[in-house]
């Protein structure tokens, strides 16, 4: 066990993985004496040797492509997508192709890849290195998504992503990669995908959430209990599948629901969620279901103070959290 | 080549000849809902195949590659069952459009109808061979029209960096659906690529079962030896129009279609045989007879098989 | 005025659009001398010549790409994507670009374009010429998605849509296109975009669709008076904005929603009315919010019973609309 | 040209170096978030800029294109505007990343961050000035990297079928961030794409001023002349890491690295107009002298300017 950051436990868990399967290598823009631009890949070259690390010449859909190629002849690769705002050119390989593989070929063929996108604001990115990119992704049947918020998810979900025969589209945090730090266990251990966790137990109210949200929710939890409420914070960890079941349980308990999220609101992760619980908690509901998120500009302003302005804060969220329980 | 082994080629053609007609009226009578047609690339699909490995090599198809699909052994009855979306349909179970999908047997890969998606997905393939030290090859196969697309250039740059053994095989008619080259593209060839990534670009004309043969060879001898990728230009002819939905006379001048009934390659191959004294006027009538017998019993045996039932719609999902 | 076909009404629209502004010319794969495959451009290069009824190679991301350049340099193009399940290869134009150049630019440039993509099922398409690619488009800021069920609102909201100085994604649902007829007046009436339209009044429940799906759904309250239930009928037809007002001002009358649509479910549009609803309806709901979508499979099997049974139709609209007023 | 001109050039050649070293030191002490230099690429910008109108062409950069912004006719007090993201930055509003949007004076359009996009939209610009007979022509420019994309190749093909007026203007310096020419493609140039679309290649030395501004002119007389497209490849160095985030000994050698400093275009722009007698050392001196004085009154100036208002963040948006 050992305090780590996220692109520490992101880097660490590739490097076990190629250990342990021959199949695995890398392809994508500088991933090799590079290291990844974050750093993600960095000493994997020299590890591993560059017919297993590969820099590629800077073309996503070829990187998708090839990988797919690559994963249908028995390999698991792991594509790198420099920045989420440059994964466009490559949807057509990933949602019109890899999510079809298994079905459109009556389950002969499956296409085990796992694509690695740093996403996500706060960093001064402009409207061009800040997008959340998760929604298409999200809403392909044949896609799995995972977007993990604390170095433990990340390790173990990485893991699993990698293992998983249906290809991943796995969203890091870039504002986490180097914020966020925690234990990490030294073993090979992994977490199922498709599960959302409580990060925090609470009764008066469920905060849905998931990325860097996470740690502003958790902070804005801190501080409700200032105000005598006690907030369930749930961690979404995989977009698709949506855990339902663990919303609804924790909705039903608490009778009101918060999403927060980065993306902008229009047709989003939290608009799922919100109907899930409308259709599902109906009768235990005990407030309109709520939802903070941006406001429906391109994410996000290069401004310093129009970029703190655009996201979700702390303050945000315990505002919200008071206004739904009228507190 | 064996005379024996060219007598089976002809008879493959002549099978794929009558099968594909036969698809084409039963989507005329209602019962097929779509077809696209490879009448006129046969003579260029078989003399390819036949310098390939079916055991040994990948095939990364498209949907106009009826005659290849016969080549590599999938049976009329398999061909049809695709048209007719019948229960165990080979290549994807019914769920694709007919031709699309996988196949059980042999390593051909049709998956998407996305023009030029394969073309990286090849490179790929080969890259893995290559990372494990397999001496297959993998062929590719895309019209003009895919030529166009970011993907073809990101494929052969990419195949050329690793020099993969790959084998990018472009079906050229001349149109994309009823788009004429000449407003596709501002030169004659899609060869001439070639000295954009380095690799060599062969012409050749599609009828010719042997020039078509020879260049494959070679280029399947230049990726075993680690010399890299080869473009390949295949001019045929596209015979009818583009699908069963599609009515070429809108858009092709007379003497276009006159011109392209010329190169008809069933023909031109049989002279040859002729020629060559493999075939005779007899055999090929009795050659002819006997496809159309396996054409018309394939087609009554698959007309009464059943659909594939609602609940296997789920296999293979994220719901199963 | 005349009773003429989707099809039709989208054509004469061109037709008298291009008459109208010299700046208006189209761009696409076989709109030319083929007239479109679908025959939406039929004629039109007869009248308008080949210098504004433009044959490009088989490349998605250039025909948008040369759209958006020909817009911001004072054209008004119209981009025909032949089929939506292949405008995959055209998002980083379109989502990455186009979006975000009026914002991106401080309003300096504008970008007119129009990008018709035919798209939906029930058309023996097959995994590849079924698709519903709302989500995404509609999602995004800086974009209008407009998806007209009718030949009047189709011509109308066409009309809007070029006129309009932002990028505006035009579905045009296939099987509506020779299926649905209707009146439309001969003169150059427009409808504004963002604006849903109660299409059938009723008191018991709110039915909200769009597409294809607004006809099984007119059929399906039709067959409800059997039951005794007056059902209202909202059709969304622009799903970027989102009328918001009419669905919250048709639920608050009703107390009741079903959304059917013929995408799949998770983050879909029916998920971000559901949260509309959820948010701003909740002291006015009488029941769960329903959605009737088809399952979490890749749209849809080529197989005409499987076809069948994935969308949704009459008869499963009738018994979403029954078990949730319980009659 | 006129010695006259020349000085001038040289001036700005000498602004844009002091501008882009005072960019990176606001970025070193945490005052610029981040900054891509263009140190290598000046003589390339201004030996191209000077063969076009700027009242009349139209210019799609991308972000190493600091000079050629500044040639055109923005202000230093604008470029560090446009850095420091404040209020009434004229490229974005302070919404994109420095020198993205597009410019109120020229028609400077630099859209987006997203490699290669441009390069289609350029030929879209070209083909509604083709529509309208307008004469102006299009300038796209790109990095090697921009190349392997497969924008690139639709956009040369697109505007070699239409014969458009427009310029493919590569700014070649051998890395896309790491990754240097050889892992990016198998070929020596990129202007050997030229025989893939039937357009003229042309490779020049991006540090000789004189030989970048024939070509391009040669290429725009061209374009004026209907005769379609040309790739020009300027063969130029990144003196500096990819931005203000990298650091590029990781990735190369200490040989290269000196070989590039060899080919700093300033000094032999400014040996060349010293054999050209345009300018002599004293001149030299003082012109140093007056750009850094420039350079500091500018940065003192936008640095006590105030961040744009928090509502101005809804200007041009749907919300507006
Ligand atoms: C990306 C994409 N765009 C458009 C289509 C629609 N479409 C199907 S086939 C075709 C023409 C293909 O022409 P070509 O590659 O020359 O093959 P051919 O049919 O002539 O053999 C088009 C435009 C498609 N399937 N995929
Ligand atoms: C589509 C896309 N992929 C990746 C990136 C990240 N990125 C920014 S610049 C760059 C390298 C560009 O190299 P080149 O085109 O040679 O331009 P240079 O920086 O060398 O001038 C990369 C990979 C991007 N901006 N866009
Ligand atoms: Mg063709
Ligand atoms: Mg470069």
């Amino acid at each position: 066990m050992s305090v780590i950051s996220v692109i520490e436990a992101v880097r660490k868990t590739i490097f076990m993985e190629m250990k342990r399967d021959k199949k695995i290598f890398i392809l994508g823009e500088d991933v090799a004496s590079r290291g990844g631009v974050f750093l993600a890949t960095d000493g994997l070259l020299e590890e591993f040797g560059d017919q297993r690390v590969i820099d590629t010449p800077l073309a996503e859909s070829s990187i998708c492509g090839v990988a797919i190629g690559a994963a249908v002849n028995g390999m698991r690769p792991i594509a790198e997508i420099q920045f989420a705002d440059f994964v466009w050119p490559a949807i057509n390989q990933i949602v019109g192709e890899a999510s079809k593989i298994r079905y459109g070929t009556f389950g002969k063929k499956k296409c085990p890849i796992t694509i690695r996108i740093p996403y996500g604001g706060g960093v001064r990115g402009g409207l061009y290195h800040s997008q959340s990119i998760e929604v298409l992704f999200a809403h392909t049947p044949g896609l799995k998504v995972i977007a993990p918020a604390t170095p433990y998810d990340a390790a173990g979900l990485l893991r699993s992503s990698i293992r998983n025969d249906d290809p991943v589209v796995f969203l890091e945090h870039k504002k986490t990669y180097r914020l966020v730090k925690g234990e990490v266990p030294d073993n090979d251990y992994s977490i199922p995908l498709g599960k959302a966790e409580v990060k925090k137990v609470g009764n008066d109210i469920t905060v849905i959430t998931y990325g860097l949200m996470l740690h502003y929710v958790l902070q804005a939890a801190e501080e409700c209990k200032h105000f005598g409420i006690n907030v369930e914070v749930l961690d979404l960890r995989c977009l698709r599948p949506i855990d339902s079941e663990t919303i609804v349980q924790s909705v039903n308990k608490t009778g009101r629901a918060l999403i927060v999220q980065e993306d902008t609101r229009a047709i989003s992760v939290s608009s799922e969620v919100a109907a899930i619980i409308a259709e599902d908690c109906f009768f235990d509901l005990d407030a309109p279901i709520k939802r903070l998120t941006p406001i429906e500009i391109p994410p996000m302003p290069f401004s310093p103070i129009q970029e703190a302005e655009y996201m979700p804060s702390k303050i945000k969220i315990v505002k919200s959290i008071r206004e739904l329980l009228e507190i | 080549m064996e005379k024996i082994r060219l007598r089976e080629i002809y008879k493959t053609a002549l099978i794929s000849r009558a099968l594909d007609e036969r698809i084409w009226m039963l989507n005329r009578q209602g019962r097929a809902a779509i077809a696209a047609s490879g009448q006129g690339h046969e003579i260029s699909q078989l003399g390819c195949v036949e310098a390939l490995d079916s055991s040994r090599d990948h095939f990364l198809i498209y949907y106009r590659q009826f005659t290849l699909m016969l080549a590599l052994g999938t049976t009329p009855e398999e061909q049809l069952r695709n048209f007719l979306a019948k229960e165990g349909d080979i290549m994807s179970g019914a769920r694709q459009f007919p031709l699309h999908g996988s196949h059980p047997r042999v390593d051909l890969f049709s998956f998407s109808n996305v023009v030029a998606t394969q073309l990286p997905q090849a490179v790929g393939v080969a890259l893995a061979d290559k990372m494990n030290d397999k001496d297959s090859v993998t062929i590719v196969f895309f019209g003009d029209g895919a030529a166009s697309q970011g993907d073809c250039h990101e494929a052969m740059n990419f195949a050329s960096i690793h020099d993969l053994p790959v084998i990018f095989f472009c079906e050229n008619n001349g149109y994309a659906i009823s788009v004429p080259l000449e407003k596709q593209m501002n030169v004659d060839n899609i060869s001439s690529r070639s000295s954009a990534y380095n690799i060599p670009g062969i012409q050749v004309d599609g009828t010719d079962f042997f020039s078509i043969y020879e260049t494959t060879k070679e280029a399947v001898d230049r990726a075993k030896k680690g010399l890299g990728p080869t473009i390949i230009e295949s001019k045929v002819e596209r015979l009818l129009p583009h699908t069963t939905d599609d009515d070429h006379t809108k858009y092709r001048s007379a003497s276009d279609i006159e011109h392209m009934i010329e190169r008809d390659p069933i023909p031109i191959f049989e002279n040859q045989l002729i020629d060559l004294g493999v075939i005779n006027k007899k055999d090929i009538e009795l050659m002819k007879k006997e496809v159309i017998s396996i054409v018309n019993i394939s087609t009554d045996k698959v007309e009464k098989e059943a659909f594939p039932s609602l609940d296997n719609m789920l296999l293979h999902s994220d719901l199963n």
